[in-house]
């Protein structure tokens, strides 16, 4: 019960702090603006280059987004130390770990909701994409990078180059994750192939790190 | 009453232990083999020079720093257990307390963060002891120093500790509010609560203190020799006068008695080990 | 204090360094002829295969390299949760030990590959189901390496790596699984390996060799790493005994500007 | 051939490099040793 609002509250204290600082979503949003333009002039976004590789365009930018949101997602209790309040107080980590999850997922999903008509426009998306499956797959893709994202994020927090630190561990151990969305966003932007157990293994993926990242939580939340 | 422990045996064991706590950063060790005990309700000064390892001690016996060597209890729960963390609060230079969030706010998640059950209740009760109740609507990065602290000491009583820690409190303090903290401590400790001080400014608390430790270059020295100073000390700081006389009235004890009494707590206090005599 | 001359208890209990290494020369040289022997059945004595020709004989040392690299992280793995449960200094010395020595291992894999891929395949790399698997792993076991070094306290460093080192074994499976789906539908070129695929009694033979040669490598230098860990950690531990005690002497040097 | 040379001499090698970086580990330990006995000394 307390591990439930505990995780609530932390939701709550963090979308209150993103309204007031604007820090993250400001910055994912432009970072991925400028991530979709830059490859509209890197590639000639036509709607044949959409239907051979726009599950991997609209992923790196989602990606690039997420990043900004994830570095900020145990930045944010930087000012004035508030970390060292968490981790001094008896709170359950798994709890505080899950609400910082929760609200990661939260903030790119918005960053995401946003990007996607962006996307269909900019790159001609095709008229037989199927956009219900798209967003399935970017809720089950989002919750993969935001439960391995946290945790990796409340890691790289001990070291000194933070920012640094958090790519180099995210996306190798997000590779199969990451192979998952693109392939299954393809499917449904070119209406061929079969989805479903990408979507299978995206959900086995968030599963097991959800899980595994809640039970090693007093690990990279522990005192110094 | 913060002083009602859970338990029968609250004379047995102390607020604090410090068993040969040492801590290393790299090869730098910034506290080397600590090791003393404060009982309940008393108070320590901790004392000595910047880069003595006060504050690295601070922050070990809160919880934010691992010992390198060496073990802290507190009353009876060895960190890091949940149950010692329950018992400790500490006030640093840090607040702890988000600058974008108003006092309340960040009181309430605090009060989630210890699982307290009836948190307004509590944030009432914890402002008024640290005199912030007009504090609790302001953001905390609109507080003047003066106010942020008592903002962090309302956080640091939110959960009701029984051993409260405090990191230089009056650096960087007007004299008013001095005073006022001077006065929430004595409060405090009137009602059970242990302290321990750490502070340049030792003439503010020295006249009050139970036991000092003293520490250079990470070691812990007992300093003996403090009463025969205490005699001749100067008390030309008003504040520190003003409260050591209203400590006399409302403590109901004289200055110099509790000098004496100082003295013998400081040698029964202070771990053998841990003092060089 | 440091008084007296005592240490502190978790001193004395730091695994003490070996003795001698006395075991270096006989391991080494046990291991030396294992794989002079491998070597030697590998390119002399394993006849040549009929498609491939001579360029097969790279599979003696490529098969065996992954698969004693990836014993190797598995036993990073098993280091990884013995440290979560024990927080024993030893499971983290044996951690990074098998971690690095993994890594040397499947470099070898990794780079005679494409060695081999490039005269019978005629590419150097394909995005094949093993190779990107592999890579990955590899890919994954640098950046436990470059944890550590980014982690700069020595208290944090055991914790965070056995943290990292179970999320690493935990995606394997998962990256098997979405790699061979993946390439499913491309056309895989030629897959060599396992030991299903039909050899000639003497090839298998030679590949035995070359495996337990490299068993044998495995272990030396595992075992040679971990030491040096454990004697790390021993060296650590004295100088911080030293600088206990060797502190409160300064002090007393300083008279009476501090003790009254 | 010289594929097969290739692919020996650079497995060599790698392990040839690795045991650089244990010997190297290994002077470090040695010099830290001396170190401490100095330290120890004074």
């Amino acid at each position: 019960m307390s591990f439930v609002s505990l995780t609530l509250e932390t939701v709550k204290r963090d979308l209150r702090l993103e309204l007031r600082t604007r820090e993250a979503m400001s910055a994912m949003l432009f970072y991925a603006l400028l991530v979709i333009v830059i490859f509209s002039f890197a590639f000639e976004a036509e709607a044949s280059l959409t239907t051979r590789v726009g599950g991997g365009l609209l992923w790196v930018a989602f990606l690039f987004a997420g990043m900004v949101a994830l570095d900020r997602a145990l930045g944010r209790e930087q000012p004035d130390n508030c970390l060292a309040g968490v981790r001094m107080s008896p709170a359950s980590r798994s709890a505080f770990l899950a609400g910082k999850f929760a609200s990661s997922f939260l903030m790119m999903a918005v960053t995401e909701a946003i990007l996607l008509p962006l996307f269909a426009v900019l790159f001609n998306a095709p008229p037989t994409a199927h956009w219900g499956g798209i967003v399935g797959t970017a809720v089950l893709g989002t919750w993969a990078l935001a439960t391995n994202g946290t945790y990796f994020s409340a890691m790289s927090n001990y070291a000194r180059q933070r920012s640094l630190l958090l790519p180099l561990l995210l996306l190798p151990v997000s590779v199969p994750a990451v192979i998952a969305m693109v392939q299954a966003t393809q499917v449904y932007l070119t209406g061929e192939g079969v989805a479903h157990y990408w979507l299978k293994l995206l959900f086995g993926f968030d599963v097991i790190y959800t899980v595994l990242g809640l039970l090693l939580a007093d690990l990279v939340l522990e005192a110094e | 009453m913060p002083a009602e422990l859970p338990g029968g045996g609250r004379e047995a064991t102390p607020a604090l232990q410090c068993r040969q706590v040492s801590r290393f950063f790299g090869s730098f060790p910034a506290l080397r083999n600590v090791s003393f005990r404060l009982e309940r309700g008393r108070m320590l000064a901790l004392l000595g020079s910047n880069g003595a390892g006060k504050s690295t001690l601070l922050r070990i016996i809160a919880g934010a720093l691992r010992p390198t060597y060496g073990t802290v209890s507190i009353a009876g729960v060895e960190l890091p257990g949940e149950g010692a963390k329950r018992q400790v609060g500490l006030l640093s230079h840090e607040s702890f307390l988000h600058p974008a969030l108003s006092v309340a706010e960040n009181l309430a998640y605090y009060g989630q963060l210890y699982g307290i059950d009836d948190a307004p209740a509590a944030i009432a009760a914890a402002a008024e002891r640290a005199g912030a109740q007009h504090l609790l609507k302001l953001r905390v990065a609109e507080l003047s120093q003066g106010m942020r602290q008592k903002a962090a000491l309302t956080r640091t009583l939110l959960h009701r500790p029984s051993l409260l820690l405090l990191d230089e409190p009056f650096a960087s303090l007007d004299r008013a509010s001095v005073a006022s903290l001077l006065e929430s401590l004595r409060q405090l400790r009137a009602d059970g609560i242990a302290l321990m001080i750490s502070t340049h400014t030792e003439h503010l608390i020295e006249s009050w203190a139970d036991q000092f430790l003293h520490l250079e270059r990470g070691m812990a020295i007992s300093r003996q020799g403090i009463e025969g100073e205490a005699e001749g000390r100067r008390l030309d700081d008003h504040v520190a006068a003003a409260v050591t006389g209203r400590e006399a009235a409302g403590g109901g004890r004289a200055s110099q008695p509790a000098l004496n009494q100082r003295g013998e707590s400081a040698n029964q206090g202070v771990d053998p080990r841990g003092v060089r005599r | 204090m440091a008084t007296n001359g005592q240490l502190p208890e978790e001193l004395l209990r730091i695994p003490q360094p070996p003795a001698a290494k006395n075991w270096v020369r006989l391991w080494a040289s046990i291991t030396f002829a294992l794989l002079l022997l491998g070597l030697y059945e590998a390119l002399i004595g394993a006849p040549t295969e009929a498609t491939m020709g001579i360029y097969q004989r790279i599979f003696y040392f490529h098969v065996p390299a992954a698969m004693i690299g990836f014993l190797s992280f598995f036993i990073n793995f098993l280091a990884s949760i013995w440290y979560l449960l024990k927080r024993s200094p030893r499971a983290d010395a044996l951690a990074i030990a098998t971690a690095e020595v993994g890594l040397a291992f499947l470099s070898i894999n990794l780079t005679t590959g494409p060695i081999w891929a490039k005269p019978v395949w005629g590419i150097w790399w394909t995005w094949d189901a093993r190779l990107t698997l592999t890579l990955i792993i590899w890919v994954m076991y640098v950046s436990y390496i470059v944890l550590r070094q980014f982690t700069p306290s020595a208290e944090l460093q055991p914790r965070l790596s056995a943290a990292l080192g179970i999320f690493i074994f935990a995606a394997v499976p998962i990256d098997y699984m979405a790699i061979r789906w993946w390439r499913t539908q491309h056309p895989a070129p030629v897959i060599l390996g396992g030991k299903n695929s039909g050899l000639d009694p003497h090839m298998y033979f030679a590949v035995l060799c070359c495996e337990i040669a490299f068993l044998a490598l495995m272990a030396t230098l595992v075992r040679f790493r971990y030491e040096q860990e454990i004697v790390k950690h021993w060296l650590e531990a004295r100088r911080r005994g030293v600088l206990l005690t060797q502190g409160e002497l300064g002090v007393t040097d300083q008279g009476p500007g501090i003790r009254s | 051939m010289a594929y097969v040379v290739a692919a020996y001499g650079v497995a060599w090698a790698i392990h040839m490099i690795y045991l650089f970086t244990l010997g190297a580990r290994e002077k470090e330990l040695r010099q830290s040793l001396e170190t401490l006995k100095a330290l120890g000394r004074e």
